[in-house]
């Protein structure tokens, strides 16, 4: 029992942070139709502005709360620039060309990022485990049935949940309920038809792309706070997340999010249960079938065409 | 096959192959360091017979394909006379084939799979091997009389799975966990809490220090505290700089950082003086293998690859900063090794075990 | 000549022709290998055999990616089923002396066939996946091909040699059977694509309701792709196995199937020798930029980016060279017609 | 016995009912309407008897065979064809090969054929295209045939749909909107291309078309459809008089 | 003037759509713009409110303010609604998040409720229909949704492109009933439409476009007598 909940924790940990990679996908993907593989790159940019702050603030000793203030509230930005540079430079001049186009400039500007990141001139190749701005603790303590069967829950834990929950809601909430949403959901139909409501499409999708960079820059900064720092480091965490926002069901909120914590946890059983070696396929089998059974994703609509 | 003349009348070339970009580029680009500061301080001091020693430097993304066409580069397009690299077993296999086709010396810094100097009589190694470093940690958890052992391997990489296999050949006591994880995974607390189920005496982690710290702390978060051990893959100012949380834990190594051998102390120091950073087991192996290179080529008296072949093979005693190296006849280094406890951010020795 | 589209179009040269050309090409490329070995730097003839095995992977990807709008990102795992499998058995037949040559092409189509039935497997999802879901899928394919390889150590006799590779292989791809694989993939990929018949397979992807209502089995068509397409990628990757002699999993993952759909698209999905000419310059361009050392793969993302932002039709603007109609580019990936308008 | 036949097809879409208890009859040589109010259930009729939709009930039979549950492109090979209401071109091929792709199922060679080029594949290739450039000539459009469909105009766009779809040699045409967003002038060639067609190749048409001239000057007989209800059937004359026609759909008698 | 384009020139890349066009709208107008297929007509609305780029002549708004280079959505805000060419109805919205759209620059919910209110006048079946997504909405309805959403920019001028595409004879009817109201009430019409013969029996003045050129203009009615028109647009 201990060992169950134990590993589900651990799932539901990890999966907080693909859900908060999913989401950003997910809102790219809803409005450009585009699986913008650089957002695993902007992830770890986040990951890297968080540490470059952390190690600029460190002497001057500030609380746990405003350090974190600065660091997530800087990550965010730099990363919400990021995502507006690169729609602005590498997607827009491409707006009316094929998808599969800019697919490859997404890509180009993945390996770019990846590689600049790799430099000692941006961050050199080799890890660096973020400052010790908060410790992971132990918050949550239970013994369930013995005293040598503890389960543990950090602060890390709870923050990274914490955080995709929340900001999930307010992604729900900016795309459900707010005038900017209303027109985010009208230009992912058709960019010319929006235009004619009066929508200044090309604004509303840096909008986009800066909202989706920002949910990427956090759970950078959960990451990077959780494990280290790494120039590679946005790789599998972003292919997971592109898996977990289809699974999910691409361009649906809620999906990015159930998406996420699916495969955090199908991963973790798989480890907890079977061989870790097989985890990551095991997880694609299970995505396998679940596309297989609802092509859609879980939460995604079948858009039945109408002849 | 080889067409041309190899060797130029104003310098020595030596190549380099190593992951500057990619999955390993930590690890080239330490090697790559303490490579260029091995030939900076021999050319300071007049080279090797009266010219100046250059490398050429190839990346090869970690990959082995490109590892091939790198090598193939150096060797029949800049000609050089010796080849260094890789730093993973793999990429030193297939780079050492064509080096062994073309008859050119390549003297691999830290690949430690048994296989590699199989190839071909042309292929030498300055490190350990697998079979040996994971006998000295089985010995080792051995004497600490540590009964049950939970075995945590990066199954990606053939480093750790050497050590591994080593460790169980020589092991006597139950190994009651057998899990594994691969480079670039970031969260282990699943295998771990497994791990803990079994309640092990101690934990091996031949892993390398980009994953090491993590797994670590993430084990104290689970209550999983007992010792952790591996091998000279911990080896840096990561593992250190981490502090507490590896108090307790232990690796074997090549050298110690407190070594008081003069060859040691330098390096550090000018290494510091360079790159403004402590050097790391790839970088002091980097180092060693330009240095053990350049020694052969001087020994040697001519830049020809088949008299450089030869003075590698008879290299006996060198002084180098990770060790005293001894060239066997299956070209593998013989070297003792340390094992080194971590306490406060600092390493002592706790064990010398000779290689049998 | 417009009014007669029918003889405009190169199809009246007889078909023996063709084929007769066709068999002395790669012929020829026999005594050229002869020639290349002698007169030419062995870097530069192995960059040129490398690129003939791009060309057929790519090539074969275009037939699924572009020609089909199949949108497959585990091209690498077809080609990782071929270089296995043909590494394996060749490394345990280990054919010497007289037969060898015809114990590699045996054991090249072996590699292409095991990988075909892995593109049976994977063309099963794509009746119910499209676009990007499909995408996913096949990229969860190509893992797990990886992860099988890199946990297996051996299937009965045979070595695959988990994740530290499988080794010493017996060397025998030179680059005559390196271009005789590219003359004969290109070659039928193209009189596929570009027959009657094979105009299903463009049909599929401009439109699969509009093809299945002209009679089209669409579900047969874009399995055929996939498993066509995997066939000739398990021969390159059988190629490869017996060319460099060692197999890495790490070189099968999904980088290296991104890889390819770059040479598709830059190549301007669809035309095939846009394709191949994709395929020589990407393979060839990184060799070039070696001279930045450290800052290569930073240019070569730069170049990558700025090559889609020139031309985003395609290096040949989405034509056929040798054939001066245009061949219409993909505009969607699979399934996905109703947005194209945007 | 007709060469189509529907009986008691029911369709629902959720809640919605969009065809109930639908019977219908087409042989060879008619030229049969379907008119209706905007939603009725036309489009919904022709998606069930080509196979895209599957009904709840009921059963559609060609030449006395049923073709529920078969896939759309085997009743295509059955002798069914069909125009879309949003034109469906190949957009990236050319004219011609739009039309060659109609004539896909008649290929008689295998793939072995295609790749080693046989003189029986080239020769056939070479006939589907002489066949293929004679059909458009009858539409008009040989002299785009390069061209790619997405480049034309939208009324020749519609026409090239009727030739790629009579180029899977149907027996029974099913025609969608055929004249929408053409002009009167274009509509009145339309009709004689029709005409034309049925005659020519002596098959059933069945067509769906809110232009009543049109409708009336060529269809035999008119089904009418309300909410998914046949609400008549009859001659062009009997249609139009019939109040509850006029009523749902048509306002007031046409003049 | 309320709109005038003079000489106009429009092409797509090597195809010349519109050479030279010009046509000018009064206040409170209804104007019709006939034409057989690919004469122009879209391809003229459409540079109108932006979403194409002419490559000389100019567009001039009240006498003064040029439309040439303002992207849709300036145009929008100067009070231009277009309902465009299949009315690309928002299929997953609802009728009234589509309509909503419609007012997207007016931030007053006050006003927008307002206006919603007044299209519901117009059109009773959209208040019934409001929360069904559009996307399942009849093709009457559909056009009735596309002309409520561009009323709800409160345009002076309403760029009408083929409103009866598709529809029952009675929806069409209907649809042109509606425009006579609209512009009763004040709002000018540029109307686009194939079936020249409603088109011209509700507009005042007409064009007729051919090929990329304005080959007649003239008041509606003595456009439906030309002899010309007769036969190539209203069927002989
Ligand atoms: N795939 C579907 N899912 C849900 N409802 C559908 C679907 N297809 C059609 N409908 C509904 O069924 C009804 C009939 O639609 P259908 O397309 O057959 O109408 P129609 O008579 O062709 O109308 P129109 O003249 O406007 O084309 C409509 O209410 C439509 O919204
Ligand atoms: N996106 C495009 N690319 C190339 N040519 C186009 C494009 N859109 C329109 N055309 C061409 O421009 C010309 C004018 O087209 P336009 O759509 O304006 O005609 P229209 O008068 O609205 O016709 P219709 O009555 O069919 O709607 C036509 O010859 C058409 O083929
Ligand atoms: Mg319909
Ligand atoms: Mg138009």
């Amino acid at each position: 029992m201990d060992y169950l909940t134990q590993q589900l924790i651990n799932g539901l940990s990890i999966g907080a942070t693909y859900a908060l990679i999913a989401l950003g996908y997910t809102m790219v993907y809803g409005v450009l139709r585009l699986i913008n593989f650089a957002h695993g790159e902007v992830y770890m940019m986040g990951a890297v502005v968080a540490y470059w702050i952390a190690i600029g603030i460190a002497p001057w000793g500030w609380p746990v709360w405003g350090a974190l203030a600065v660091i997530f509230g800087g990550a965010m930005g730099a990363c919400a620039v990021l995502g507006f540079a690169i729609e602005f430079f590498a997607y827009r001049p491409l707006r009316n060309k094929p998808r599969l186009v800019v697919l490859i400039t997404a890509i180009g500007v993945s390996l770019l990022l990846q590689n600049l990141a790799q430099t000692r001139y941006v961050f050199g190749p080799t890890p660096e485990a973020f400052p010790a701005v908060i410790e992971a603790k132990t918050v949550v303590r239970w013994t369930m049935g013995g005293p040598d069967n503890v389960v543990t829950v950090s602060n890390l834990d709870l923050l990274s949940l914490g955080l995709s929950l929340g900001l999930m809601g307010v992604l729900a909430w900016v795309v459900l309920r707010t005038r900017q949403g209303l027109a985010l959901r009208a230009v992912s139909y058709r960019f010319d038809t929006s235009s004619l409501m009066g929508i200044n499409t090309n604004r509303t999708i840096s909008f986009t792309f800066m909202l989706g960079s920002a949910l990427a820059a956090v759970a950078g900064v959960v990451d990077a706070i959780r494990y280290d720092v790494r120039p590679l480091m946005g790789l599998m965490p972003g292919l997971k997340a592109f898996v977990a926002a289809v699974l999910g069901g691409i361009g649906s909120i809620p999906g990015a999010f159930v998406g996420g914590l699916v495969i955090g946890l199908i991963e973790t059983l798989v480890k907890g249960y079977l061989s870790s070696a097989y985890s990551d396929a095991v997880a694609f089998v299970v995505l396998i079938v679940i596309l297989l059974v609802r092509p859609s994703g879980i939460l995604g609509r079948y858009e039945a065409e109408k002849l | 096959k080889d067409k041309g003349q190899r060797g130029s009348s104003s310098e020595i070339l030596i190549g380099e192959f190593a992951s500057m970009t990619g999955a390993t580029a930590t690890f080239g680009q330490s090697s790559h360091e303490g490579l260029m500061l091995a030939v900076e301080q021999v050319n300071e001091k007049g080279g090797v017979l009266g010219k100046k020693v250059k490398v050429i430097s190839e990346d090869n993304r970690s990959d082995a394909n490109e590892a091939v066409t790198a090598v193939q580069k150096l060797i029949s397009r800049d000609r050089v006379v010796a080849v260094i690299g890789e730093v993973a077993s793999k990429r030193s296999l297939a780079g050492g084939g064509v080096c062994q086709q073309y008859k050119i010396p390549m003297l691999s810094p830290a690949s430690t799979n048994p296989t590699v100097t199989q190839v071909g009589d042309y292929i030498f190694r300055i490190c350990f091997t697998d079979d040996f470093q994971g006998g000295v940690c089985a010995k080792f958890a051995e004497k600490r009389g540590w009964k049950k052992v939970a075995i945590f391997t990066d199954v990606a990489n053939d480093y750790s799975k050497g050590l591994t296999a080593g460790f169980k050949d020589g092991y006597q006591g139950t190994i009651v966990a057998d899990e594994s994880f691969r480079e670039g995974d970031n969260d282990f607390k699943a295998q771990l809490t497994k791990i803990k189920a079994t309640g092990p005496d101690a934990v091996f982690l031949p892993g390398y220090y980009t994953d090491v710290v993590k797994v670590v702390k993430q084990a104290r978060q689970l209550e999983l505290n007992v010792p952790f051990f591996g091998g000279d893959g911990w080896d840096s100012p990561t593992t250190l700089a981490a502090g507490a949380v590896m108090d307790g834990c232990f690796y074997t190594d090549h050298y110690s950082p407190d070594d008081p051998r003069p060859a040691v102390r330098e390096f550090i120091a000018a290494y510091q003086k360079k790159y403004a950073r402590t050097p790391d087991a790839m970088a002091i192996l980097g180092y060693d293998a330009g240095m053990v290179m350049m020694d052969a080529i001087k020994r040697a008296g001519k830049s020809e690859p088949a008299a450089i072949r030869d003075a590698l093979a008879a290299t006996k005693g060198f002084p180098g900063a990770s060790g005293t190296i001894t060239i066997d006849e299956k070209r593998n280094a013989r070297k003792p090794a340390f094992v080194l406890e971590l306490k406060g951010g600092k390493t002592h020795i706790a064990d010398t075990i000779e290689p049998g | 000549m417009k009014d007669d589209g029918s003889r405009s179009r190169g199809w009246s040269v007889p078909a023996w022709g063709v084929n007769c050309a066709l068999v002395v090409l790669v012929a020829g490329m026999w005594p050229l290998d002869w020639v290349l070995v002698e007169q030419m730097d062995e870097y530069y003839l192995r960059v040129l055999i490398l690129v003939g095995l791009n060309v057929i992977l790519a090539t074969s990807l275009n037939l699924i990616n572009g020609i089909t709008g199949q949108f497959s990102l585990g091209h690498a795992g077809f080609m990782a089923i071929g270089a296995y499998a043909t590494g394996s058995l060749m490394k345990y037949f280990s054919p010497t002396g007289a037969g060898a040559e015809a114990a590699l092409l045996a054991l090249l189509i072996v590699g292409g066939l095991v990988a075909a039935v892995a593109g049976l497997l994977v063309g099963i999802p794509t009746l119910r996946l499209r676009g990007d879901y499909l995408a996913i899928a096949t990229l969860g394919f190509g893992e797990i091909i990886y992860t099988l390889i890199v946990t297996t150590d051996r299937i009965g006799p045979f070595e695959i040699g988990s994740s530290s590779g499988l080794h010493a292989i017996p060397i025998r791809t030179s680059f005559f059977w390196a271009y005789a694989g590219a003359i004969v993939c290109v070659a039928s990929i193209w009189r596929l694509s570009y027959s009657a018949k094979g105009l299903a397979f463009r049909a599929v992807r401009e439109d699969e309701i509009a093809a299945a209502a002209m009679g089209i089995d669409t579900t047969y068509y874009k399995v055929l792709a996939f498993v066509i397409g995997a066939f000739f990628a398990g021969v390159a990757g059988g190629l490869y196995a017996t060319y460099d002699g060692n197999l890495a999993p790490e070189s099968f993952r999904f980088t290296k199937s991104i890889e390819l759909v770059v040479m598709v698209v830059l190549g301007g999905s669809g035309s095939i020798t846009g394709v191949v000419v994709a395929a020589a310059v990407l393979t060839y361009l990184p060799e070039q930029l070696r001279f930045f050392a450290e800052w290569r793969m930073v240019i070569y993302s730069l170049a990558l980016i700025l090559m889609m932002l020139l031309r985003p039709e395609g290096l040949l603007g989405g034509r056929e060279l040798l054939r001066w109609r245009r061949v219409a580019a993909a505009t969607t990936v699979g399934g996905d017609a109703v947005q194209s308008g945007r | 016995m007709a060469l189509l036949e529907i009986s008691n097809l029911t369709v629902q879409f959720g809640g919605l009912r969009a065809l109930s208890g639908f019977d219908f009859e087409l042989d060879e040589g008619q030229l049969h309407g379907l008119i209706g109010p905007n939603g009725a259930g036309k489009t919904t009729a022709f998606n069930v008897a080509t196979g895209v939709y599957q009904p709840t009930m009921g059963d559609v039979r060609l030449a006395g065979e049923s073709v529920v549950g078969a896939r759309p492109f085997e009743i295509n090979r059955l002798g069914i064809a069909r125009t879309f209401q949003n034109t469906r071109l190949f957009s990236g091929l050319t004219v011609l090969e739009n039309v060659l792709v109609g004539f896909n199922q008649s290929v008689t060679h295998g793939f072995w054929g295609t790749i080693l080029r046989t003189p029986h594949h080239q020769r056939e290739d070479r006939m589907h295209e002489h066949e293929a450039m004679r059909l458009l000539e009858r539409f008009g459009l040989a002299n785009r045939s390069e061209e790619l469909a997405q480049n034309l105009p939208y009324g020749d766009q519609r026409r090239l749909e009727i030739a790629r779809a009579l180029a899977t040699r149907p027996r029974i045409l099913l025609l969608d909107e055929p004249a929408a967003g053409m002009n009167p002038q274009e509509k009145i060639a339309l009709m004689d291309l029709i005409r034309f067609i049925r005659d020519e190749f002596s098959i059933g048409i069945w067509l769906i078309e809110h232009d009543m001239k049109l409708v009336m000057a060529i269809c035999e007989r008119i089904t009418v459809l309300d909410h998914g209800e046949t609400i008549a059937v009859g001659t062009a004359a009997e249609v139009q008089a019939d109040p509850k026609v006029i009523e749902a759909y048509l306002g007031e008698p046409v003049g | 003037m309320l709109l005038s384009v003079n000489n106009l020139e429009v092409s797509y890349g090597a195809i010349a759509a519109l050479q030279g066009v010009s046509v000018s709208i009064d206040r409170g107008e209804i104007v019709a713009l006939i034409g057989a297929n690919g004469a122009g007509k879209t391809t003229l609305l459409r540079t109108i409110s932006g979403l194409l780029k002419a490559k000389g002549g100019s567009v001039l708004w009240e006498g003064k303010k040029e439309l040439r280079g303002l992207a849709a959505h300036e145009v929008v805000g100067l009070g231009i609604s277009h309902v465009p060419e299949g009315r690309q109805i928002f299929p997953h919205l609802s009728a009234r998040e589509n309509l909503m759209l419609g007012g997207y620059q007016e931030r007053s919910n006050g006003v927008l409720r307002e206006r919603m209110e007044r299209v519901f006048g117009l059109f009773p079946v959209l208040a019934e229909r409001s929360e069904q997504r559009g996307g399942t909405l009849s093709g009457g309805e559909q056009q009735m949704l596309a002309i409520g959403r561009a009323m709800m920019g409160r345009p002076r001028l309403l760029l009408l492109d083929e409103p009866s595409l598709g529809l029952a004879p009675l929806v069409v009817r209907k649809i042109f009933q509606i425009i006579r109201e609209i512009n009763a009430e004040g709002t000018t019409i540029f109307l686009v439409e194939q079936n020249a013969h409603m088109a011209l029996t509700v507009a005042h003045r007409g064009y007729v476009l051919q090929t990329g050129r304005v080959m007649l203009t003239d008041t509606a009615s003595e456009l439906l007598e030309h002899s010309d028109v007769k036969k190539a647009y209203l069927g002989g």
